[in-house]
């Protein structure tokens, strides 16, 4: 049964994949991106299981407290970028 | 089934790369590197190399993400098109890439327990760790013992690596800089008026470099050790900083701490190295601190695991906030 | 069946000449810092899969589990490191991008290149 | 096969559907906002039901203990993630509603 649900993760990390490479807004990546990020956690925690080690649950929790990260550091470039083309407008004014 | 699984992912790689290369959009480069470093991770899982998924996790989800968004907001965010002829580079490539596969079909399939590379020292390793060491985790008795030497070298490229960026990166602007909008650059205002992400933030900070400390301390027993430890805790301390800005980051982690963290880690390395000379051993031979040789070479891994990971921890958040003061100044 | 068994190195030698392709052909500074980055993580793959055994799990010893088979430790041990220092030297990379920038107002090397000539 | 592995199979299999519904309407849904929605709402159920399911395999050991923790931070971070992207790009000036937006998006 662990095969069945591998294979449906995996199956929408491609789909995420194809959302990634299609945007069309930059918005729409981070998405992909976020939800390849779940669902890589998802598949290691099922891969665990699945070789009967679960004492390497370790990884997807790494990934589940850190994944965060990249999300706010998008966040923050997008908040500088929108300052830094304001000040630029200012500029040209 | 497992390897279809793998081969599934090891496609989406490819894709992945070949997107990044194609795209126009740096940003959406590094998105797309944030993908590949996943499919990468899981990939390393797969071929039992837990160790290694974990460090790319640590390193690949956070700190290369930031890294260069940071990057690519001190330089441009689109590339220029190019006009010379591109037919040259794809043409040695392809050509090169058709003699690398011809050459696969002579290397041993994968798994093969017969392959030449697990004949030599490896079952040594494996045989000898539990006697000598006495240690589950075979890759940190290696990395800490048996090779302590070579990961010595490595620590001390990062180390260098951290000084070389401050040197590019930590004097001020030139004369003929001039920062955008009517001479005051912008100020860094992080995400303090974003709510939910803070609170989140603050919630989840402490149990991310829980989290490190308990990678950083259980890597004789499961996958982890100073470099994923070191890391992560780098990872935590971006978050914070990320949240609530230079200045608060600064105050609860001085600037002179992550310098001295950077040095202090190799230096204690070492002198784990020296201690061992002075008890009569070889340079970096742990058997000797203690009157058990097993119990010696378990506090030395755990000591020189802690350099390595203070080393680590200070390097990754000096380049860090070097970039990112760069954009501020 | 057994050509399966090398789909890992086919996916090595296309990662790595995408890669390659990237650093030789792309002008821009940082998409070439990018190319190194996935030219860097085909090796990583290339070492990782020489350590794989059949049958083989993590070589982390189990309490009480006898019999098991492991795989490669050393392929591991030297891939680990080199991620941290892989990451410490493109951050070293993109430091020496950010200075050409500011110097040249440029990270296009073509454009770069041609205001040395102007000047030479 | 005992109760608790039918429990797990009934889980894993809506989770998995859960997912694939998800990554599915990520992909084909017409607009951004849409597009979210369709990505975290079934992003939560379905880690939600394939983290119970392996719960219910595992055990009670230190494993389901990770677990816990896994879908607990998951649970807080996952959702703040997409607030934030939400959030991002309404002040960048992309209007819910509008079926289409210029091709940058910026």
């Amino acid at each position: 049964m662990y095969y069945v649900v591998s294979v449906a993760i995996l199956v929408t990390m491609a789909l995420a994949l194809v959302r990634a490479l299609l945007g069309p807004s930059v918005y729409d990546r981070v998405l992909a991106v976020n939800v390849f990020g779940t669902k890589t956690v998802l598949l290691l925690s099922v891969i665990t299981f699945l070789y009967g080690r679960p004492d390497f649950l370790d990884l997807a929790l790494a990934y589940a407290l850190i994944n965060f990260i990249g999300v706010l550091a998008v966040l923050k470039y997008f908040q500088n970028r929108s300052i830094r083309r304001a000040a630029e407008q200012k500029d040209k004014d | 089934m497992v390897n279809l699984f793998a081969m599934f992912l090891l496609t989406l790689l490819i894709i992945t790369a070949v997107a990044i290369v194609r795209t126009k959009d740096l940003f959406v480069a590094v998105m797309l590197t944030g993908i590949f470093s996943l499919l990468m991770s899981a990939n390393f899982f797969i071929l039992d190399a837990a160790d290694v998924a974990l460090t790319e996790a640590a390193i690949g989800a956070g700190i290369t993400t930031v890294l260069l968004l940071g990057a690519l907001a001190l330089t441009a965010e689109r590339e220029r098109p190019v006009s010379a002829p591109r037919w040259l580079p794809l043409v040695v490539v392809a050509i090169t890439a058709v003699v690398m596969i011809y050459a696969t079909f002579d290397k041993p399939r994968l798994g093969d327990p017969l392959a030449p590379v697990h004949q030599h020292v490896a079952p040594w390793y494996l045989e000898m760790t539990p006697v000598l060491i006495g240690i589950p985790n075979v890759v940190t008795a290696i990395l800490g013992s048996f090779r302590g030497y070579d990961t010595l070298g490595e620590l001390i490229v990062i180390f260098t690596a951290c000084i070389g960026v401050l040197f590019l990166l930590g004097v001020p602007r030139g004369e003929g800089h001039q920062p955008p909008g009517n001479g005051a650059a912008p100020p860094d205002v992080a995400l303090s008026h974003h709510l939910i992400p803070r609170v989140v933030g603050r919630l989840i900070f402490p149990f991310i470099v829980l989290f490190g400390l308990y990678v950083q301390f259980h890597g004789e027993f499961g996958p982890g050790g100073g470099f994923q430890g070191g890391a992560i805790i780098a990872a935590g301390i971006v978050l914070y900083t990320l949240l609530e800005g230079e200045n608060s980051s600064f105050s609860a982690v001085p600037r002179w701490t992550l310098v001295a963290m950077a040095a202090g880690g190799a230096i204690l390395y070492g002198a784990v190295g020296i201690a061992g000379m002075v008890m009569g051993g070889n340079f970096l031979n742990y058997s000797v601190l203690s009157n058990d040789p097993v119990l010696g070479q378990q506090m030395g891994i755990l000591i020189i695991e802690a350099g390595v990971g203070i080393t680590v921890c200070g390097a990754l958040l000096t380049i860090f906030h070097v970039i990112n003061a760069r954009e501020h100044c | 069946m057994e050509l399966f068994g090398l789909y890992h190195y086919w996916t090595f030698a296309v990662l790595l000449m995408i890669g390659f392709y990237a650093v030789i052909a792309k002008s821009n500074l940082v998409k070439k810092l990018i190319g190194l980055y996935i030219f860097q993580s085909a090796v990583f793959l290339l070492y990782i899969t020489m350590d794989k055994v059949d049958g083989g799990t993590a070589p982390i010893i189990q309490d009480g589990v006898t019999g098991q088979v492991f795989s490669n430790p050393i392929p591991q041990v030297l891939i680990l490191t080199a991620i941290v220092v892989g990451i410490s030297t493109t951050a070293l990379g993109l430091a020496i991008v950010i200075r050409i920038k500011e110097a040249y107002g440029t990270i296009e090397e073509h454009e770069v290149r041609e205001m040395d000539h102007r000047v030479a | 096969m005992d109760f608790f592995d039918i429990i797990s199979w009934i889980l894993f299999t809506t989770g998995g559907a859960f997912v694939f519904i998800g990554g599915l309407g990520a992909l084909r849904l017409p607009n951004f906002y849409t597009r979210l929605h369709a990505a975290s709402l079934t992003d939560s159920i379905g880690t939600i039901l394939i983290m119970t399911a392996i719960m219910f395999q595992a055990g009670w050991s230190l494993a389901a203990i990770k677990l816990i923790t896994i879908l607990g931070f998951l649970m807080l971070t996952s959702p703040t993630a997409t607030y934030a992207l939400a959030n991002a790009a309404l002040l960048s000036g992309m209007k819910p509603g509008k079926p289409e937006y210029d091709k940058e998006g910026y």
